[in-house]
């Protein structure tokens, strides 16, 4: 049998119990985020998720790029790496590939992965390694101070557009989904307790989870997002998707949501004439009606949609590096590192 | 009919064809079968870039070049003694470097007025006696494989097919040589198809029995067996043994192996190869550029793998910033770069030596990395162990330079034994009371490896400046000076772990010849030669040039002249200037292949003021 | 009024007819591809596309990346670039955005735009400056002999999977869908009337367009595409997309789509339900619809769709920063040097 | 009160508070105005990485020095002789910088427990008799500015937001300064915001008069005025010297401008220099990537734009491939590096001189271009045009480097007239009888340019080798030779296009210093001092790299010993130890900060010596 130095750290048995709290996840580095900033949402919220897994702490990684957000894996008392601009995707594949007994976490910015990083971000969609990333979408290069991102709007200003930003944004999820990634879901950083479940069913899902979060950046670009954070309004201008159920929401869950055709309409149902049996129920299984709700982003005058857009299971890329391993040692033997240096056409001379 | 036979020390064949006439497989098997008889043989396969040239045209010819020895050959050789040439093209495109009263073999189906208009032929060679120096050999293969094949239920453009394979007989009887191993090849490739296995087999004994019978072939050659090592043989190519060099480190580290890689011409067989590993539970992942593909095998590695890149020059361009990220990061990361001509696009199928100031210098920032290169398509073995065995013991990315001459070409080699290749130590950190992510040994500077997974030693890494010791992100400006300065001496201190360089000939003298990467072939040669016949002049193989040998400046001390032959303008030559600041005479070739063993010879002539 | 030397040479009025025929767009070199790639029929039509616009020989501009196809601009007698791997979009964007006057072409493979050059391609995709896209898809790095590409199917094996490929690959339609691209197309090189239609159609639409073209590489992945252009079996498994025409196929247009809620399902007018009038009538105008038919891929049961899965229009990118220059000149009149270098606070010595 | 007023030659002030106290803008404010009164200024600023550190911390301290003076100031100021500290930390991270006798203004607000401990302060340094060697003015600001503020209608927190302007205002009485020019700047600045303004300028008047009643305020300094030349004058920052300077660059060759870039610090600024000047006609694209924004740069360059790059170092590293693509094609590109500390992400806002080796060296293949270096800030503007004259006259990519110290520093300028800037001609090709894409300018060796839209002259270009004059894919191995050595010789040729360099002090001797970019400033104020003193020592500021300046050697020649102060390893040193071949004495400093006057004084004496 060849020795694996890695299997012998792997096989060490994990000293203590697995039982953590949120603390267990800090580190005594001071955060060096401005205060107010929406990242400190996520932080706190994926500290407590990571507690709650039942992974021992050694066997969890997080991977960042470079921004404001990809500070993240300072603040996390775990293994981590502060990638380089752009790179937090291909570092966690060759993590993950190498070692898929470890829990791998991305933490990235909408210039990080969509800008400079977007080639790999759409190659990781398609390719499914189990990787759980929050891509924290605060639409600005913060750590730059300020310039437009990919996720910018049209007709922003910022450093870098003082006459306003003239190309058009991504939006991340219908990106995410054109590139065939499997589990896509948004939420905002004010939503906690939707951001904590989130991240939890991304790590069950087994492949490429992507989670977008609205991030707020206080200093550069102030309340983008308030009509989905502000308590008086958020109500009517999110709709929360939920596997299953039907789509609803408001204030008292007055509105709804229904297909027309494939067109998604508000209903009101306090015109009488609808009720929430007409809604649209969700099913995230399905990538085309994904594909539909996602596009709501378009229609200013219908909720934006958050939470799981997608949620579809199919064998991960490391997994299946290993079951082709698996398969052609069973086919053909195991080789021996004799056999491969002899390779086919040898001959001996004594 | 009874044949002379004459007993050679070395003979060089290039079979010459269209792409589609087979000439790389041909060349291969007769440089295979020649190996497995314990000749040594070197090779080297030209082709042109496009994939399926047009027929008969010039810049469409494909060719394969033996040359075999009973002595150690390090090249495949300058001129040709025998020319199989399947069309006008590739006779013309070759007769330049023919020998004087050297064979040709052609095929007149392939002179015809299309193939001679093709090849810009005005008139016929074949007829306008412009071949009178030479012994030529012509016949209508096409027509006499028809006459062979002609009970046979198979189409005229497989006959034709087999043409190669019936040169490949002729060859056989021209160098006495058995044509069972070929047979028994034949059975192999072509076990699923049976007419074409009887095509090729029965062809390539008829051309065997063709040399036999005709009478112009009055000579039959023996190149007499040379004395070899016991041992178990194969032939490898440059990437071959990269690719095995990988594997075998990594077993020999008793850690598992990661390629991260982007196909690019002329590195991507190891890709191939190393994909086509999976039984050996080897991992890779062909990325969606270079970037990728080296930044994954910097996460494989802080995972714990021995892993790897591959590329050619404009990946290497590509991989600039993940060299920096990974230096900074210090961890262990084998760079190859499968060198082609240059500048951007170049000549992508030609080898150069045009990357080393790159290799070398090619960081933003202060940011020196262990730079090899490699002598031979054996030698790539040896020395893609010796980089990973820097780069774990350094923790550091290490650059092994090859080219596409060494990547492509060919020669047998010696299987070591496991216990004969070097032992890689690795220790990954384990003691959470005395881990510090960025606490040095004190003798090679390295800082520890611990890999995701141990308990208590959870630490963060990153591409900021570190703090000495304990690695958190540091503004500190004398730490910053003291991190250069350490990661400046980390590196050079590698110089007291490799040998020392060896001088071939006297230790003083006047002349010193210094080769490295692909131009060791020919300058060895012209050394052995040169020194045969009495010459002064010392040579020195350099295969590590960051750090240098301890004791360059030493020897270099002891010669009045240097000289470097090199595939650039001259960029191991500037190097050494810069290191001891003494003049250093360049000898360069920037024409997208190597150095004849002649024109080195030539030179050192010149320089010992012996006219030519 | 400042000189600008590129403003003079745009002035010289062309000498001659604008009148061409495909010829005009050949050039001496021999085309360097194998007998019988799909590539030479792309070039033959767009050769003979080029000479119908109207437009002078000297304002188009063919730009491409490194594989075969991009070899495309050494064949045509225009002015070209052959690029470096991946960065044809890059090139060709820096063209229009600095000379909207120019037409340019883009040639790039499935390597060269989906791998290495995928960033570029959603960003150019979202950013929407007028460039005409020919993305050759032959499933396969050819010019490097033959490794998987983004767009090669599970399980092919190619000399660099010889196992199989294990990752999913894109659908170049559905990313260039996700990643807003407002003119989207498929079309085989067999079909040329086609082919010819949908690169004038792209030509005429003022933005982003992008076709792939299913492109057969006779060397090292013959026949992928067979079913779509095999004269026996194509009819049966092609859908051709028409604008406000009804989705309707087969040898005898016997067969058609019709939509079931939001999914496209086969109806054979042979039953006897169903008839031409339950067919889905095409909107190439609706991004969702597009996404819904582009989906259609994944289901084996469905023929392939081709034509223009969209054709937006929207202000492109080269056209809004005239439209700021012109703005901002507007506003605050045309700036001089002289202004420029004295900036805002400068004072004066004397 | 009657106040003693001293006349001096110099004075440094430093403002130091937390990033949220508005340091950056108060020194800004002081720099400008002072220009404005004719002195001459130099700045740096110097702010934490973080975008907006915790309140209080070391790290978090944001400051931003000015150096003024009668004659010609040429660094921001090795030590300090006021000192601004609106907290503990700010007093704590800069004490060590101030002159002894210095004087310290402190606001009391800042040194509560809290501030102490974030500080890290063990006894409060206002009661622990620490300070006795300073002056030391301490004032609870936030009280006294509430005072003067009582009466009107503003919150607590934005009432202390205006601290910073009652600072400068008592700056201004320390230096006799009119305050009306800030006055009207704060009018324009809270134009909307009349509150913000009212509390503004009163507090500024307030700390003007705290300054006249306060009896331990007993003296007044004025800084004698220096004569300047007449003309327009502007306060000016390397980076938007960059950005002037390529637009007066493409305005001076008859061209549009295009810049494609993606932010990066310490360069970002140019990038936003350039998207603010619309109404000028220029164009650019905020691209994807630095992949991209180079490329795009090279794609308007074909098009016929002057085009041009911008980046600091990681960017740098990711350009290389497509450099070396631009090298091929020949196209005119301005290629920006404003250098930060590095390897990889290192201390992104730190200066450093580390790209050097990357700029010269950092392609694959044989691939040479021109590599400039500017001085000073204002001379960004001069080297910047430089850079284009040679792009576009040798059509080839031009390096320029910069660093972050050079690129947020700023120094009065006196505007050029326009007819003072180099000329720039262009020549498009237009004749197609005589257009070869290839054939070269016989003294230059430049190709021509011909534009898309030029009748007749449709042509192709790309990565791959081509063939000499036609421009064609060529193969052929002695063409790539010709090709290369041409590429190669065009960039030699330069040398005969670039002014000589000029040694200052006596043409031959035993020593030479040699500065290059920022080194100037500190270098050449060090020479001049020595000078002043008459020491023995000659200096040179070296702005060509590639080519280097071709009496370059001869000078070296003249003396016996050459250093070179480099904020890097001796990236420089090395670069002339090879081209000269002869020991250099390097002096480095890789603390992400520049050299200070003292440093090289204590070295030049060293080598003279002269104990210090
Ligand atoms: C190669 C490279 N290019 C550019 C930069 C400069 N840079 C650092 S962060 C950043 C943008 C970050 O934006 P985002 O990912 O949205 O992070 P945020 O700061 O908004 O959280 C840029 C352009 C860099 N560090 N490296
Ligand atoms: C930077 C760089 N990486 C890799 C290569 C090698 N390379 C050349 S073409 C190619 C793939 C081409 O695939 P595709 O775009 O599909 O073109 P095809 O040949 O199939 O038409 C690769 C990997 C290169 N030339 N440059
Ligand atoms: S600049 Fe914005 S994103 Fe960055 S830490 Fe501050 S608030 Fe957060
Ligand atoms: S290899 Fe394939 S893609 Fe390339 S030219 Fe040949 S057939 Fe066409
Ligand atoms: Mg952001
Ligand atoms: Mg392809």
């Amino acid at each position: 049998m060849v020795k694996n130095l890695i299997d012998e750290i792997i096989n060490i048995p994990h000293e203590g119990p697995i039982e953590y709290t949120a603390k267990d996840f800090k580190n005594d580095l001071d955060v060096r985020w401005c205060p107010g900033c929406g990242n400190y949402s996520i932080l706190a919220q994926l500290q407590k998720v990571l507690a709650d897994l039942g992974v021992a702490r050694e066997d969890f990684a997080i991977i960042s790029g470079i921004g404001c957000s990809s500070r993240f894996p300072y603040y996390m008392n775990l293994y981590g790496v502060h990638g380089i601009h752009g790179r937090a995707l291909p570092i966690a594949s060759g993590l993950k590939i190498a070692r898929p007994d470890l829990s791998v976490w991305v933490a990235t910015g909408d210039g990080d992965n969509m800008s400079i990083g977007g080639n790999h971000f759409i190659h990781a969609c398609r390719r499914n390694i189990d990787l759980n990333v929050c891509m924290f979408n605060n639409e600005i290069y913060s750590l730059t101070k300020g310039q437009y991102s990919p996720t910018s709007r049209v007709g922003q200003k910022t450093k870098s557009s003082p006459y306003g930003v003239i190309d058009d944004p991504f939006d991340p999820v219908l990106l995410a989904l054109g590139a065939g990634a499997p589990f896509v879901a948004r939420v905002s950083d004010k939503d906690v307790a939707l951001l904590r479940e989130i991240m939890k069913q991304g790590y069950r899902h087994k492949g490429f989870s992507f989670l977008e979060v609205y991030s707020n950046c206080v200093i550069f670009n102030d309340g983008s997002f308030n009509i989905f954070t502000n308590k008086e309004i958020k109500d009517e201008n999110t709709l929360y998707l939920e596997h299953a159920k039907p789509l609803v929401f408001g204030k008292n869950m007055e509105f709804g949501i229904k297909l027309d055709g494939f067109k998604p309409v508000l209903i009101d149902f306090a015109d009488g004439k609808s009720s929430i049996d007409d809604c649209l129920v969700y099913d995230n299984k399905d990538r085309v009606l994904a594909n539909i709700v996602a596009n709501m982003v378009y229609d200013m005058d219908l909720p934006r949609p958050v939470g799981v857009f997608l949620d579809l299971e199919r064998p991960s890329y490391e997994f299946k590096v290993l079951e082709q391993i698996k398969y052609e040692k069973e086919k053909k033997g195991v080789g021996t590192i004799e056999e491969l240096l002899k390779g086919e056409n040898y001959w001996v001379i004594d | 009919m009874k044949k002379q036979i004459k007993y050679i020390d070395e003979i060089v064949i290039r079979f010459a064809g269209d792409s589609g006439d087979g000439m790389q497989i041909t060349g291969n098997q007769y440089a295979e079968t020649s190996a497995e008889l314990g000749y040594d043989v070197n090779t080297f396969p030209d082709y042109p870039s496009e994939i399926r040239a047009p027929e008969g045209t010039l810049y469409g010819v494909s060719a394969f070049q033996v040359n075999l020895g009973s002595e150690k050959v390090n090249t495949p050789g300058d001129q040709i003694d025998v020319l199989v040439a399947m069309n006008a093209s590739s006779l013309k495109v070759n007769i330049g470097n023919v020998k004087p009263n050297g064979i040709i073999i052609l095929n007149k189906a392939g002179f015809t007025p299309k193939y001679l208009a093709t090849a810009q032929y005005e008139t016929n060679p074949l007829d306008d006696h412009s071949l009178t120096d030479y012994q030529v050999f012509a016949y209508d293969i096409n027509e006499i494989i028809n006459f062979e094949l002609a009970d046979m239920d198979i189409s005229p453009k497989d006959a034709r097919r087999t043409k190669n394979i019936w040169a490949l007989g002729l060859i056989y009887w021209l160098c006495s040589r058995p044509i069972e191993p070929t047979i028994e090849w034949l059975g192999t490739k072509f076990a699923n198809k049976p007419v074409m296995r009887e095509a090729n087999i029965r062809v390539l004994k008829a051309g065997y029995k063709f040399g036999g019978i005709r009478e112009e072939f009055a000579v039959q050659y023996i190149v007499k067996k040379k004395k070899v090592k016991k041992g178990t043989y194969r032939n490898i190519t440059g990437n071959n043994a990269v690719a095995l060099g990988l594997v075998a480190a990594a077993y020999r580290a008793n850690l598992p192996f990661f390629l991260g890689s982007y196909p690019i011409t002329p590195a991507t067989e190891i890709l191939h190869y190393i994909s086509s590993y999976k039984r050996f539970g080897v991992k890779h992942l062909q990325a969606e550029d270079e970037i990728a593909g080296v930044i994954s095998a910097i996460g494989a590695a802080y995972g714990g793998y021995l892993a790897a890149t591959t590329t050619s020059g404009p990946g290497l361009s590509l991989k600039v910033e993940a060299l920096g990220f990974a230096a900074m990061l210090e961890l262990p990361l084998i760079v190859i770069d499968v060198m082609r001509a240059g500048p951007s696009t170049g000549l992508p199928t030609k080898p150069e030596q045009s990357d080393l100031y790159l290799a070398l210098y090619g960081r933003h920032g202060e940011c020196p990395l262990p730079v090899l290169a490699a002598h031979s398509a054996s030698n790539c073995f040896e020395m893609t162990i010796e980089a990973a065995r820097i780069a774990i013991k350094y923790m550091t990315p290490v650059i092994l330079l090859t080219d596409g001459y060494l990547g492509q070409g060919s020669e047998p080699w010696r299987i070591p034994a496991i216990d004969e290749l070097p032992e890689i130590e690795v220790h990954f950190a384990k003691d959470p009371k005395t881990f510090q992510p960025y606490k040095r040994d004190e003798v090679t500077l390295s800082r520890p490896w611990a890999i995701p997974g141990t308990q208590g030693l959870e630490h963060r890494i990153g591409g900021l400046e570190k703090a000495d010791i304990t690695g958190n992100v540091s503004h500190d400006p004398l730490n910053h000076e003291r991190m250069t300065i350490l990661r400046d001496e980390k590196i050079k201190r590698i110089a007291d772990d490799i040998p020392l360089a060896k001088v071939h000939g006297e230790e003083k003298g006047d002349l010193l010849v210094i080769s490295w990467g692909s131009t060791y072939g020919a300058v060895k040669t012209a050394i052995d030669q040169l020194h045969s016949e009495a010459k002064k002049v010392s040579y020195l193989n350099l295969k590590y040039i960051n750090p240098l040998p301890k004791n360059l400046g030493e020897i270099f001390s002891n010669f009045e002249r240097i000289l470097i032959p090199e595939l650039n303008m001259g960029q191991l030559k500037h190097v050494l200037e810069a290191a001891f600041l003494r003049p250093i005479i360049g000898f360069n070739k920037i024409q997208g292949n190597t150095f004849v063993v002649e024109e080195i010879k030539d030179k050192i002539l010149e320089l010992l003021g012996e006219a030519v």
